[in-house]
This record gives C-alpha cells, sequence and structure tokens, in this order.
C-alpha cells in the first residue's frame, strides 16, 4: 500500500503536508512523531474517516478511493484508533463483531461468543464476552479494540497507541499476536510513544514532523537517538530527569484507606518535596485511591493526616480546599471541556481569582495566565482562545496539567500523565514534575510506564487488585522488585516504611 | 342566577313588531367597499366551512368588491390564536371581524381594541360571556331553547320509562356549549322530563379518539345507560362509530341497546340514522348561518344599523331579524337565528345532500 | 447469583417489574370498579392499546439511535386522512393496496425526517419538532377543511375494527389487535437477530464509535426513521378503520402517549438500550391506566388527567431511580467478578 | 494586575467579538431579520408603526421571557419541557385563590412561590437523583398541568381589580407594557450573567461535560438546582403575566408553548446537547419569528401553515450552516488539488 503526496487541513491548522508512505505486506511499519504532528489524521485518511485534500492512496499498485470505514473494510484496511471506540451496551463479544458483514443474516449468538472467546484466548485477556461493554476499563477496552481488529481478515492493520493504557504483560501479549500476523504476510502500520516499545518491534520507522514527513528508514539503519533528533528536528541528551529536590515535612499520612470492593488498607505518607510513585498493573485500583483521596469517591475508612491534621475526605470542594489536586488519566471524560477555549479549561477551577468585585469575570487576565502556561509548558495552540478539542491529544494533556497547576496545590496526584505524550513533552512534564517537588509540593504520580516509575520516583507504591503490595524506597526499587509485586507473586512486607 | 331580562319573544322569520322604527327593516345597500374577516374557532372542520360558503353567498349578493378572508388558527392554540389575527386585522386595516369565539373573556382586549380602532366586531356560534368588547352577537339558535329540544328528542327517543343518558361536550371551556348544558340541566329540573337521568358530562376535546373512547367508557360505567347525546357536531360521528363497533347498535335485526341523539351534522351521519343508531338529533343550517352573520356586519359596518335594541333589518333571502337584549347573557345583544331543524329517518337523505 | 446476572440484565428486570406493575394495577382497579374483569375491559384496553403499540414500535427504533420522532402524531393523521379520503373518492380500491398506500406514505414521510436527520446532520429533535408542523399543515391545506366520514368509506373499512380473529367467551381478539401484536414479534426478532437490529443499539450507545466502526450508520439511521414512518403509516390505516371520522386533527398529540409508552418500558431515551417487548409493557400499561381511569366512578375528568399525568411523573422518574441503583450495582459486581477470573 | 472589567482590551474584545458574530450564524439570521421587515413594510404601511411594533412583543411576550431562561437551560446542556405547563399551574393558582377571595396581590405572590416549587422538583429529581432532564420536565409537562385542571376543572376566571388587567394591557412606561419592560430588563440581566459572570461560564462549562465541571471543583448539582428555581420562577412570572394580559385564567392557559419556546433557542443557535450558543443569537431569533408571524398574518397566512412555515425555518436554520459546511469543504478540496496540479507541473515543466 502507498500513499502519495498526502495533504489534509482543517482550516488554518496545516495537518499533514504532502506525507508520503509505503505498507508493505509481513512488515511492521513504525510511524513516529511529536504530538500534534499528523500520525492520527494521516491513518484516519487512510481509513476513509478524513478524505484528503490532495494525494493518492493505492493498494496493489491501482489507485483507490476511500469514502468510509466500510470502504476500508473492504479493501482489507481495519485500525484501532487512539481513544477506544466501544459500544457499552453491547455485549464483549458483539463489540468485536458489530461492524463484521461476513457473518450472516441473522446473529448467531451462541457461535459469535464462542468465537469471541477464541479471539481473546490469543490475545491472553481474561475477559466474560457476555458482560456488556459499559464499565470495562480502558485497558480491557483497548482489548477489545485489539481483538476487534484481528478478527477482521485484513491485509492492512493500522494500530494508534494501541499500547498507551496496556501493562508490560499486555503489551508482551499483544507484540507476540503482531509477529504471528507479520508472519502471515499482513501489514501492519504501528503508532507508538514509548519508543523502547516501538522500536523494538518494528522493521522500518517513518517519522513525521509538523504535518511533514522527514524520514523513512530500516529498523535496523537507525538508532534510538537518531529517531529522537528527527523527531523534534534538535537533539536532546536525557530525557529522564532525576528528582533532586530536598524531601520536606509530611505532608500526608494515608493508614488503613479502604473502600468496600475497590480497595483495601492502603498505607502510605507523603512528604513534601517528595515525588510518591503508584505502580501496578492495569486494573490496580490505583486510580480509585487518587479517586479517593481527591474526594471524588471518597473511601468507607482509614485515617488521613494532612499538613499536621486529621481529616476526612469526603468531597472534591473539600480535598481542593485542602490543596489538593488531580490530573485525570481520561482527559476526555474528567479532564477538558472540549469545546471551551483553552483559556477557560485552565482557569477553570481557579475561576475565583478572576472576578470583579461583582462577581464578572476579568476575561484579560485569565488569558494573561492561560498565555504564560501557553509558553511554560509550550502547548502548541494558534492562540488560547481557541477550542481545546482542536488541539492534538499531547498539547491537550499539557492544557489539563497547565489547569491544576494554576490551582497551587500542595498535593499533585498526576495520574498517567504522560500516556499518549511524546518524548519531548513528557520530558517537560518530567522536568515539571521536578521543579514542583522543588518547590515543596509532595507529588502522587501513578504510572504504568515502568522505567518513568523508576526515573521519577523517591519512593514506590505497589498495588494489586486494590491491595497494597509493597512500598520501595527508591534504592531499594528495582525493576524486576516491582514486577513480582504487581504480579503479586509474593507479598513483600513493607520495606521501606520511614 | 338568571339575570333579569325581558322575556325572550321568538321572532324567527316572520317580522315582529318593532317599536323604535316604524319605518320598518333597515335594507342593505349593496356595493359597498367593507373589508371583511371571518374568524372561525379554528380551522378544519366541516361546520364552520359551511359558515363560510354562506357568508361567500351573502357577499356576492351584496357585491362587496372587497374578497372575504377566511381565517382560523389552530385547535390548540385557539385562544392566543385568534388574539393574533384580530390584532393583525387591526394593523391590516380591516373594517370588520366576525368572531367565532373559541374561549371566553380572554378576547375581550383584542375586540376591544379593534372597536377602538373603529371596526364592526360582530361574534357568532360563541359569544363574548362578558359581552364586552362585542358589538352583536348572532346566535343560531335561542340557547335556553337548545336545552328544550335536546330534552324533548331524549324524551321521545327514551319513551316514559326513561332512563339513563350521557352528554358529550366539546371541552370544558367552550362558551356555548356550556350555556347549552346549563339549558338543559334547568329544562330537566321540570316534572315532565323527571325519568330522564343525566349521569355524566364527558369531553371529547374535538377528537375522534377520545370521544370515541369516552363513549365506550360510558357504556362500561353505566351498562343501563340508553343514550348518549353528543352536542358536539364534529364528535358524534365517532359517537356513533363507537356503538356500532361494539354491537350496541345498528346491528343487523337486533334492537339496538345504546343510542344516540344531540347535535349533529346530516350528511356526516345519514347511515347512522338509517340504521337507527341516531333516529333523531337536531341541527341549524350553517350555511344560513354565515349568510346572516354576514349581513348583519355589512349592515354594522356600513352604518346602515347602529347595534341598538329594536333594531330591525333584512337579511336577504332570509327575512327580517331583530337585535334584541341577549337573555341568556346578563350584558350583550344578540340576533337570533333558529330554528333547529330536527332530522330522523324521513328527511334526512334529503338534507344530506346539500 | 453470577449467572442469574448474567442472564438478567437490568433492562430485564424491569420489563418483570412492570409486568408485576401492570398486575397490580388491574388488580387494584378490580377492587375499585365494578364488572372490571370481563371481556370488555379486555377488548377496551387491548384496541386502544394496538395502534398506539405500532407507533411505538416505531419510535422505538428511532430512539434505539439516540434519536426522537416527535412527529409521529402528524404523520399518522396525514396518512389516515389521505387514504381516508382516496377510499372515500374510490370505493373500490382492494383493501391491500389500502394498506401499502397508507405504509409507503408514512414511510415517505419518515424518508424525509430520516434524510434530514442522516444526511443533513440536524439534530432529530429539530427536524421532527419541524415536520410535525409541517405535515399538519400541508394536511390541512391539502383538506380544504373538509372530514372524512364513516358514511363515505367502504363497508370493509368500518368493520375493520370489530373484526375477531379468535373468540373465547367473552374474550374478543380483535383483528387489530392481532396485526398489532405481530408486528411486535416481528421487531423483536429483528431487533435481537438481525445484524441491522444490532447495529441499531451500536450506534445508540455510542454514535461517534459508529461513525468509525465500518457500518454504514447514516443509512441505517435513514431506515430507521423510514421504519417508524412505514408503522405510523400502518398505524394511520389502522386509526382510519377504527374512528374512520377522521379531522384533520386526527392523531394530534399522540406522540405523547407514544414517547410515555416508550419511555415507561425502559427505552433509553440516550440510546443504545430497550427493547420492543418493553415497549409493548408500556404502552399496556399506560393503556391500561387511561381505560382503567375513564371508568372509575370517584374520578372526575379534570382529576382523570391530572392523575394521569402525577402517575407518569411518579412511574418514570421512580423507575429510572432504581435503574440507576441497579445498574450500579450490577457494574460493582462485574467489577468483582474480573478480577478473580484472571486467577483462573 | 487588578483591572476593571471596562478596560480598553476588554472594549476592543466585545468589538472584535461583535465583528466575528456578524461573519456567523448570528450575521445570517441578522440578514433574514432584514429581509422579513423589508417584505412585511411593503406589506403593510402599518406594520411600522410603533403600535403595531409593540404588539408584535405583546402577542408572544411571555414566551420570549421564557425563552430567556430556557437558553441557559438549553446551553446547561438539559432541557425544560414543562415551563408552559408551570405557567398554567401558576396562573391558575392564582385564579383559584382570588376565587376564594384571597387578595391578588397575595395570590400573585403565591403563584410565584408555586412556580418555585415545581422548579425545586425538577432540580432535584435532575440536579440530585440524576434523571434525565427530558424525563423529568416530561413528566412535570403532564403532572402541573394535570394539578392546574385540578385548581380550576371547567372554570374560567376573570373579573379580576382594574388595575392588574391593566398592567397586563396597557402600556406603562413610553409605550411599554409591563411585561415588556420586563423582558428588557431580564433580557440586559440574562446577557450579563450569561456572558461575563462567573455563573455564566459553569452553566457553559456544565453544559460541555458535566462530569469535566465536577472533576474541577465546580459544584455542578447547585448551579443546575438554580437554574430550575429560576427557569420555575420566570415561567410562573410569565405565566402570571398572560393571565393579566388575557384578563382571565383557565386550566389550559399556556397550553403548547414549551415547543414555540424551544424553538426560538434553538434557532437562535444553542447547541441542542448544551455547551454552545449565545444570547445575542436568540435574541435575533425571537425577532425573525416574532415579525415572520406577524409578516404571514398579515398576508393572511395562519394557524397550521404558520406552524408549518416556522417548522420549516426551525430545520433550515441547522440544516443551511451544515450544507454550507459541506459545499465549502467540497469546494476547498478542489481548489487545493487544482493548485496542487498546477504546482507538480510548474515544477516537472524546467
Ligand atoms: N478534527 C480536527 N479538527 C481540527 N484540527 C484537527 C482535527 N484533528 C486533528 N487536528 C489537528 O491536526 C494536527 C495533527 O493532529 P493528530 O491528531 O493527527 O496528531 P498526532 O500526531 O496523532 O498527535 P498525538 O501524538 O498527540 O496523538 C494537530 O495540530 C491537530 O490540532
Ligand atoms: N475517573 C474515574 N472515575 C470513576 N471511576 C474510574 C475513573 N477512572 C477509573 N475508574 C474506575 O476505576 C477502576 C479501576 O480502574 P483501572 O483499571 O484504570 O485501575 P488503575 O489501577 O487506576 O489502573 P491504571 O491507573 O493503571 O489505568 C475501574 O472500575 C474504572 O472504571
Ligand atoms: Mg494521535
Ligand atoms: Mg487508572
Amino acid at each position: 500500500m502507498h500513499m502519495r503526496h498526502i495533504s489534509k487541513s482543517f482550516g488554518a491548522t496545516q495537518a499533514l503536508d504532502d506525507v508520503s508512505l509505503s505498507i508493505y505486506p509481513g512488515e511492521v511499519h513504525a510511524l513516529i512523531g511529536e504530538n500534534g504532528a499528523g500520525k492520527s489524521t494521516l491513518i484516519k485518511v487512510m481509513t476513509g474517516i478524513h478524505q484528503p485534500d490532495q494525494g493518492e492512496i493505492l493498494l496493489d499498485g491501482r489507485p483507490l478511493q476511500i469514502r468510509n470505514s466500510a470502504a476500508a473494510q473492504d479493501h482489507g484496511i481495519a485500525a484501532i484508533y487512539q481513544e477506544p471506540v466501544i459500544f457499552p451496551d453491547l455485549n464483549v463479544a458483539e463489540n468485536i463483531f458489530i461492524s463484521h458483514r461476513d457473518r450472516g443474516a441473522i446473529v448467531r449468538w451462541g457461535r459469535m461468543h464462542k468465537d469471541a472467546a477464541t479471539i481473546l484466548a490469543k490475545l491472553d485477556v481474561k475477559l466474560d464476552v457476555r458482560m456488556p461493554a459499559r464499565g470495562l476499563t480502558l485497558a480491557a477496552q483497548q482489548a477489545v479494540e485489539i481483538a476487534k481488529a484481528i478478527s477482521l481478515k485484513v491485509r492492512v492493520l493500522v494500530m494508534d497507541e494501541p499500547t498507551s493504557s496496556l501493562s508490560a504483560h499486555e503489551v508482551a501479549q499483544l507484540f507476540k499476536l503482531i509477529s504471528t500476523l507479520r508472519n502471515q504476510g499482513v501489514a501492519i502500520l504501528f503508532i507508538g510513544h514509548r519508543l523502547e516499545e516501538v522500536l523494538e518491534i518494528a522493521d522500518r520507522v517513518t517519522i513525521l514532523r509538523d504535518g511533514k514527513w522527514i524520514s523513512s528508514a530500516l529498523r535496523s539503519q537507525v538508532t534510538t537517538e537518531q529517531v529522537i533528533q528527527d523527531m523534534v528536528g534538535r537533539q536532546i541528551e536525557d530525557f529522564f530527569a532525576k528528582s533532586q529536590a530536598e524531601r520536606g515535612d509530611l505532608l500526608m499520612s494515608v493508614r488503613g484507606l479502604s473502600k468496600e470492593n475497590v480497595f483495601s488498607d492502603i498505607n502510605f505518607d507523603v512528604y513534601r518535596g517528595e515525588v510518591l510513585c503508584f505502580a501496578g498493573l492495569i486494573g490496580a485500583r490505583r486510580t480509585d485511591v487518587g479517586l479517593a483521596l481527591f474526594g471524588v469517591e471518597p473511601a468507607d475508612a482509614g485515617h488521613i493526616t494532612f499538613a499536621g491534621k486529621e481529616v476526612k475526605i469526603h468531597s472534591l470542594e473539600q480535598a481542593l480546599k485542602l490543596g489538593i489536586a488531580y490530573a485525570t488519566e481520561d482527559r476526555h471524560r474528567f479532564g477538558l471541556a472540549i469545546l471551551m477555549s483553552v483559556a477557560t479549561n485552565i482557569t477553570l477551577p481557579t475561576l475565583r481569582r478572576y472576578l470583579t468585585a461583582l462577581g464578572l469575570v476579568r476575561q484579560s487576565d485569565e488569558y494573561a495566565t492561560a498565555e504564560e502556561y501557553r509558553q511554560r509548558l509550550s502547548i502548541h495552540a494558534p492562540s488560547v482562545k481557541v477550542e481545546v478539542g482542536r488541539l492534538s491529544g499531547g498539547n491537550q494533556q499539557k492544557v489539563m496539567l497547565s489547569k491544576w497547576l494554576n490551582a497551587g496545590p500542595k498535593l499533585l496526584i498526576l495520574d498517567e500523565p504522560t500516556r499518549g505524550i511524546d518524548v519531548p513533552t513528557k520530558a517537560e512534564v518530567h522536568h515539571m514534575i521536578n521543579a514542583l517537588a522543588a518547590q515543596g509540593l509532595g507529588i502522587i504520580l501513578i504510572s504504568s510506564d515502568l522505567p518513568e516509575v523508576l526515573a521519577m520516583s523517591d519512593r514506590v507504591l505497589v498495588m494489586r487488585e486494590g491491595r497494597q503490595m509493597g512500598l520501595f524506597d527508591r534504592k531499594a526499587a528495582t525493576q524486576e522488585k516491582i514486577m513480582t509485586a504487581a504480579m503479586g507473586q509474593n507479598r513483600p512486607a513493607m520495606e521501606a516504611q520511614p | 342566577a338568571a339575570p333579569t331580562a325581558a322575556p325572550t319573544v321568538a321572532p324567527t322569520k316572520a317580522p315582529t313588531v318593532a317599536p323604535t322604527k316604524p319605518a320598518g327593516p333597515v335594507k342593505a345597500t349593496p356595493g359597498k367597499a367593507v373589508k371583511m374577516t371571518l374568524l372561525p374557532k379554528f380551522l378544519g372542520i366541516l361546520v364552520f366551512d359551511q359558515t363560510h360558503r354562506g357568508a361567500q353567498e351573502a357577499a356576492k349578493e351584496l357585491q362587496n368588491p372587497e374578497p372575504l378572508q377566511y381565517l382560523g388558527p389552530t385547535p390548540e392554540n385557539m385562544v392566543a390564536g385568534q388574539i393574533e389575527i384580530i390584532t393583525a386585522a387591526v394593523t391590516q386595516g380591516q373594517d370588520a371581524i366576525m368572531i367565532s369565539n373559541g374561549g371566553g373573556d380572554e378576547l375581550v382586549p383584542a375586540a376591544k381594541a379593534a372597536r377602538e380602532a373603529g371596526m364592526t366586531v360582530v361574534f357568532w356560534d360563541s359569544p363574548i360571556p362578558s359581552g364586552e368588547g362585542e358589538q352583536v352577537f348572532v346566535a343560531q339558535v335561542d340557547f335556553n331553547e337548545t336545552g328544550k329540544v335536546l330534552a324533548d328528542m331524549a324524551l321521545s327517543i327514551m319513551g316514559a320509562e326513561g332512563g339513563k343518558f350521557a352528554v358529550i361536550s366539546a371541552a370544558p371551556d367552550t362558551a356555548n356549549q356550556n350555556a347549552w348544558i346549563a339549558a338543559l340541566k334547568d329544562v330537566l329540573k321540570k316534572p315532565e322530563y323527571a325519568k330522564l337521568q343525566l349521569v355524566e358530562i364527558a369531553y371529547g376535546m374535538e377528537q375522534a379518539e377520545i370521544n370515541y373512547d369516552k363513549t365506550l367508557a360510558l357504556i362500561d360505567k353505566y351498562p343501563d345507560i340508553k343514550l348518549i347525546m353528543p352536542i358536539t357536531a364534529s364528535g358524534f360521528p365517532s359517537v356513533c362509530k363507537a356503538l356500532q363497533d361494539e354491537g350496541y347498535c345498528g346491528k343487523e335485526g337486533e334492537e339496538p341497546k345504546v343510542v344516540t341523539t344531540g347535535l349533529g351534522l346530516p350528511s356526516e351521519l345519514v347511515s347512522y340514522t338509517m340504521n337507527g343508531c341516531a333516529p333523531k338529533f337536531a341541527l341549524w343550517s350553517f350555511v344560513d348561518f354565515g349568510y346572516l352573520t354576514y349581513y348583519t356586519t355589512y349592515l354594522l359596518a356600513t352604518g346602515a344599523i347602529k347595534g341598538e335594541i329594536g333594531e330591525q333589518f333584512e337579511a336577504g333571502r332570509m327575512g327580517t331579524y331583530t337585535i334584541e337584549k341577549d337573555p341568556t347573557r346578563e350584558k350583550g345583544l344578540r340576533v337570533k337565528m333558529g330554528p333547529f331543524s330536527i332530522y330522523d329517518k324521513t328527511n334526512i337523505e334529503e338534507a344530506a345532500k346539500e | 447469583m453470577s449467572a442469574l446476572r448474567r442472564y438478567f440484565r437490568p433492562e430485564q428486570v424491569r420489563e418483570l417489574v412492570l409486568v408485576f406493575l401492570i398486575i397490580v394495577l388491574a388488580l387494584f382497579f378490580g377492587t375499585q370498579i365494578r364488572d372490571y374483569y370481563t371481556g370488555r375491559t379486555f377488548i377496551r384496553i387491548s384496541t386502544s392499546v394496538a395502534i398506539i403499540v405500532v407507533v411505538a414500535m416505531g419510535e422505538t427504533l428511532v430512539v434505539l439511535t439516540r434519536n426522537i420522532d416527535i412527529s409521529v402524531g402528524s404523520i399518522v393523521g396525514f396518512t389516515a386522512y389521505f387514504v381516508g379520503t382516496q377510499l372515500a373518492r374510490h370505493n373500490d380500491i382492494a383493501p391491500l393496496v389500502a394498506v401499502l398506500m397508507a405504509i409507503g406514505i408514512g414511510a415517505a414521510m419518515g424518508l424525509l425526517n430520516g434524510i434530514l436527520v442522516a444526511y443533513g446532520k440536524v439534530p432529530s429533535i429539530l427536524v421532527t419538532l419541524g415536520t410535525l408542523a409541517i405535515y399538519r399543515g400541508i394536511l390541512v391545506n391539502y383538506s380544504g377543511a373538509k372530514t372524512v366520514v364513516a358514511n363515505s368509506l367502504p363497508q370493509w373499512v368500518i368493520n375493520l375494527s370489530s373484526m375477531n380473529i379468535f373468540s373465547i367467551g367473552e374474550l374478543d381478539f380483535r383483528l387489530l389487535v392481532g396485526l398489532a401484536l405481530a408486528v411486535v414479534v416481528f421487531f423483536q426478532l429483528m431487533l435481537t437477530y438481525l445484524p441491522y437490529g444490532r447495529r441499531l443499539y451500536a450506534i445508540g450507545c455510542n454514535p461517534d464509535a459508529a461513525r468509525v466502526a465500518g457500518f454504514p450508520s447514516q443509512r441505517i439511521v435513514l431506515v430507521a426513521f423510514v421504519l417508524c414512518g412505514a408503522l405510523c403509516g400502518l398505524a394511520g390505516f389502522m386509526y382510519l378503520a377504527r374512528f374512520s371520522n377522521i379531522t384533520v386533527v386526527a392523531a394530534q398529540g399522540m406522540e405523547m402517549s407514544v414517547l410515555a409508552a416508550v419511555v415507561v418500558g425502559g427505552v433509553s431515551i440516550f440510546g443504545g438500550s430497550g427493547t420492543v417487548i418493553g415497549a409493548l409493557l408500556g404502552a399496556t400499561m399506560i393503556g391500561l391506566l387511561e381505560q382503567s381511569l375513564i371508568r372509575w366512578l370517584v374520578i372526575s375528568e379534570f382529576w382523570r388527567r391530572a392523575l394521569l399525568g402525577l402517575l407518569i411523573l411518579l412511574a418514570v422518574e421512580g423507575d429510572a431511580a432504581i435503574m440507576n441503583r441497579l445498574r450500579k450495582l450490577w457494574a460493582r459486581s462485574e467489577l468483582q467478578m474480573a478480577p478473580k477470573q484472571e486467577n483462573q | 494586575m487588578a483591572r476593571s472589567a471596562t478596560s480598553p482590551a476588554g472594549g476592543r474584545n466585545l468589538l472584535l467579538g461583535a465583528w466575528e458574530r456578524l461573519k456567523s450564524w448570528e450575521g445570517l439570521l441578522l440578514g433574514v431579520l432584514v429581509v422579513i421587515v423589508i417584505i412585511n413594510s411593503l406589506q403593510a404601511p402599518a406594520y411600522l408603526s410603533i403600535r403595531n411594533q409593540t404588539n408584535l412583543f405583546q402577542l408572544f411576550i411571555e414566551k420570549i421571557i421564557v425563552a430567556l431562561i430556557m437558553t441557559f437551560i438549553l446551553i446547561n446542556g438539559e432541557i425544560d419541557l414543562s415551563v408552559a405547563s408551570v405557567m398554567g399551574l401558576a396562573a391558575s393558582t392564582l385564579g383559584r385563590l382570588y376565587e376564594l377571595g384571597v387578595p391578588i396581590e397575595a395570590a400573585f405572590l403565591i403563584g410565584l412561590a408555586v412556580g418555585i416549587a415545581c422548579g425545586l422538583l425538577n432540580g432535584f429529581m435532575i440536579a440530585y437523583a440524576g434523571l434525565p432532564s427530558l424525563v423529568v420536565t416530561l413528566a412535570g409537562m403532564i403532572g402541573y398541568r394535570g394539578l392546574a385542571y385540578i385548581l380550576l376543572e371547567d372554570r374560567f376566571i376573570g373579573n379580576y381589580p382594574e388595575w392588574f388587567s391593566r398592567l397586563g394591557q396597557q402600556p406603562l412606561i413610553g409605550p411599554f407594557p409591563l411585561a415588556l419592560v420586563i423582558f428588557f430588563v431580564l433580557l440586559v440581566g440574562a446577557i450579563i450573567v450569561l456572558q461575563y459572570s462567573a455563573f455564566g461560564r459553569y452553566v457553559y462549562v456544565i453544559g460541555n461535560s458535566r462530569e469535566v465541571a465536577r472533576y474541577s471543583g465546580v459544584k455542578v448539582r447547585r448551579v443546575k438546582m438554580a437554574l430550575f428555581i429560576v427557569s420555575g420562577l420566570v415561567a410562573a412570572l410569565a405565566g402570571l403575566l398572560y393571565a393579566a394580559r388575557l384578563g382571565s385564567v383557565r386550566g389550559s392557559v399556556a397550553e403548547g408553548f414549551e415547543l414555540d419556546i424551544i424553538t426560538m433557542v434553538l434557532m437562535g443557535g444553542v447547541n441542542m446537547y448544551g455547551g454552545a450558543g449565545s444570547l445575542y443569537g436568540v435574541l435575533l431569533s425571537i425577532l425573525i419569528i416574532l415579525n415572520l408571524r406577524n409578516g404571514m398574518s398579515l398576508i393572511n397566512l395562519t394557524g397550521h401553515v404558520q406552524t408549518g412555515v416556522i417548522g420549516v425555518l426551525l430545520i433550515l436554520s441547522v440544516l443551511a450552516p451544515n450544507l454550507a459546511r459541506n459545499i465549502q469543504a467540497t469546494l476547498n478540496r478542489r481548489r487545493m488539488r487544482h493548485l496542487a496540479g498546477t504546482l507538480s507541473e510548474a515544477q516537472e515543466s524546467p
């Protein structure tokens, strides 16, 4: 399959500018680029969701008009999109087969359930195929998406950041599967931000920057450094900065925090200037602990001391008042008002600061603040007045971070803050975390990215299925130890209770 | 409490004594340009259409060079819609408007404003209860007489032993039908009607399905009911259809268990009269009604008559009429058309052809 | 317990509750109304529900796709009137032709709705709010203020509504009721066993996903509107057969009863969940209430309307509150089960 | 950093905003309005008279008052179908109490209180019990209307004190009757609150996403609750004004008004699903509907035909921009292709 001279613009944004790309059977082709480089747009052109302004697509050397995703499917092109697209009221099996057109005129439920179970087994995912997809975790949704794509008889399979919410174990499983498909002669286009992963699986690498094609090369002919350099157009020495903040006073101490059927007996302390990482596999209920501390889904039992006072966090307002902020992992549902401007989003939790005596909003101040963050976090947006929905995924993430930084919290809970963020931005976020810690903030960093956990943490709390499996000091923490605890093989005693 | 009113004489087609104007009834001068609007309660039912036909006939006879406007609101928006149309007529510079009041006193401000703007405002079919803002009300029949006619028909159908019957009206807030019901209740107090037992008044809201369902509910609720009396012409056929569907009347070779009487249009009820479902019912001619209304309004608008008690005028083919104090309301003048035509097997087929 | 939860979704629990409520209501009215348990009551309720149910089927299809059709009353009225005038003018039109004409006209009106919604991308509530007024306006103009009266219709139309399929004692099973049930069964099967039916659910619960999922979601929505229109056409014909006297306001306001039936029956107004059986139960419950309240001696006309309103308010709001609970309960138990399975 | 709200920057923004708006949906509405006004004034000379222009507001005044608060509710992502029934219930309460001998002033206040009570119930069900507003207010629409019928049955209550009817019908300030004055005061207040206050900002954000607002510390429930209470209050006020204007009250007062009200708001460019829209658009759409209806009455289009035309307008108001966007996109693509073609030729030729 060849894509030639593809261009696409959205209003003033030139998302793709004369991009060409060839994908060959039996090969994994990695597409890499910064946030907003145009990767997602390119594959949406491939699958007929967007029509290109110019350029052509050739399959087997014949030019092709892909009007919609059904047409793409007819040509054997299937895609997994960056944001999982799930039908919550249909069950898992239906979700997998809903768009198939070769399964006869009548739905045979029994066969469908069996087939779905078979496919999921291949992925080594344990899900009840009769459950409605409502309430599946992001990871499970992602797994269903993958199952859906591979159940089609595909010739070209596109995966837009399929691993962004998967844990190491699931990623391994997925890669095994990709290899199998590759051996069957399927052409695979793979998009990802975790470089080491991408480079592990890829046979060929193409790099986009600002909607332009930069380079294409065989994997064997490029180095990681080269790739990064091409991506950003400049040299980057070090993208996992180490925290060097001084540990301050005790900020919060949590004892025996429990919520029925969700998590139980969580114990930890956070000091000012410290980064406490929550590690674990998907479904470890780290998010739920975060939500409990933020007062959204309060815990039912346990003691919390915050800044020296015993407190009960039962509402979000109260958490905010105490100085606890939580940046969600699911920015579309909980993080950003997509139709509102960047500025509006950034000042939302702190709007009170921008009011006149009459309760009216001082918009100039608001814009000034937003502008400040746009520059500090280098948010790529034409202005702070554009709608957040028009930014790329990574830039949206930065807007969400700005929003909480502007609240000036004492404790900042970051849930997967670097998910779906490109490498340079990731580095920026890490620098920022360090800077914040240096200012005396306590930070809880929930992350599934093990290298990130090891690099960023002062201490690591490992969870599994709602239970605390261990708390490691930075020095004591190794990849093996964390994984062992997260997988639940043994349950080491609290090694590093300070 | 009935106001003290002059006792009603019932002068119908015959000219009566005219004390104030010995010169005899006023005649219309044809050919004057009067912009006139005919405003029914709402558009889309036959009786108002017939009124329109009658008014057009009069317009032609009077050689009014201005075309007659026939405008109406939607049924669910009767009151507000009528106010809107009256207001627009003022803006358009219309000379006269003929209104069948779709509500109660809500039209008063709009009607008053029209009067102030120099328009002639005549009501027909359904008056303004308080009489405010209205110049003359053209009544189809005497509202008190309606009560008697209805009761008489019921009596003649149910016979001396009497029995239970129920009334179906259009809506709880229809001024004319409420007046008829009140009159009927008054009449029923008399000893000769003592055996007639009015058990319920139901409302069909001018919709076929509601009339239909209400009829059946009445039958279920009063298993010994003998008669259903729709006093709304548009609901009458649905009542008959319901009875016939459920085999209460009109079944070949069977004595009907429940029958109907009331106010209905012959052309809509022929088959039911012939099969015994609606053996007898009454109505007036809506064509004549429109004709008379137009004449009255034309005369008022051209200044031929002033709208004072006792004035007499000639309404073309229909003869002479007198403006009188409306005995059924505390205030207000009326011109009474009348009389009822009673339809049964003997005359319905002829009448239905109209 | 887990098997029970797997096979009884909250939606099904709700349907059972609805059946239970209907029984309770029937028992209650039995104590209040003389001669309640008779063939008459059955006939009244079943025939009055028959027309509503057919329209409710169409509405269900549309609501499943997270759309709404409030022009149904106008479509029913228009087809009833149009077919009525045609039959009055040409008494010799064959029954089947008349039915097909009604369905065809309804489908055409549904097609316009569907095109505007699916391809014009105008929200369905706006489209059908507009066509509700437009179709009625066309009818008023077309009719020239005439009405269709039973007198002028061929005899078979008038007799249709009292025709029985069979009777058990005094329990008459009317032809129109049979027709409605056939429609219900057909659409229940369609929604469970045809890919088309499943995709209606898919579109409703996540329209954005449907757009990229690789099935023609625009066409599916269009067809849902066309089917809804066609069913309204059929209902229009049934309306003509039952009432035979058609004015321009025929079936005005029917959308309210239909929506109430659909909502009470558990079809989510936000699309993606609900069944036609539910809609049938909803319609039955409302029909039962209406017909029984009309007969209940102590209740006057005004109180009847008021009480009906309050009951719908209670039913809908109370029921929705319970559904939320149930959904949460189910969701929680799933979370409990999911990690355990991983251990196996 | 403290700057007053009337800073030069703010002023420029306002101007800029006005210009932006001119090019957009509001600009289109304005164009349509101008066309209608021109046609109307050609139709009837009396159309432009102050009297007719006030009349035209007067005829719809209750609906347009309620349309203001409905704008807030739709932007907030909810809907209130019960407004017309609340209008009816408040008016019926007034009628019933007056009939029982309660002084009209007290009856008026109790009528308003009833409106607030309805709003409270709606708001509680929506904000705290978490039920969809469509369902809650649909039920309210049926239920409150039922209560109005219970109060008045088949009666209609008139004969209010002279001053009460005068209030509804006669000019109060200049040619404007009370209701019209109230409307303009509410309009200015609504624009300030929605467009420039924190509360207005929250209304928009919640309309965008309830969850996002909640996770940002916005008191979502309180905002929704407040909106529905105010909606109940304003609807009751409108109902009472309607009673004063008509000089009589009955159970069916204002039946069916909700559709007109919602049409006005949606045609003003307010997003069906919340989060976007402005009062300027709604104001224009109100003016369009008033003048259009008046114009149609002047050329003798009434009843169902009028509502039919409004229906067409409603659909066109959303369809037209959609079509325009599609055509624009296609044209753009064509132009780009063409451009690319000539460019590549130019490159290849030398
Ligand atoms: N529907 C749209 N409307 C307007 N602009 C868009 C739209 N979709 C994408 N863009 C813009 O196009 C550019 C490319 O976006 P795209 O989503 O393809 O980036 P990406 O490479 O996938 O980034 P990320 O890694 O953050 O997902 C961005 O500037 C984005 O703002
Ligand atoms: N923002 C949220 N609000 C409410 N519930 C949430 C939210 N995010 C996640 N959940 C729920 O929390 C539970 C656990 O989520 P999840 O599987 O993401 O675990 P986790 O430990 O947070 O994993 P990770 O953070 O690595 O993705 C799930 O039931 C999920 O639906
Ligand atoms: Mg992307
Ligand atoms: Mg999580």
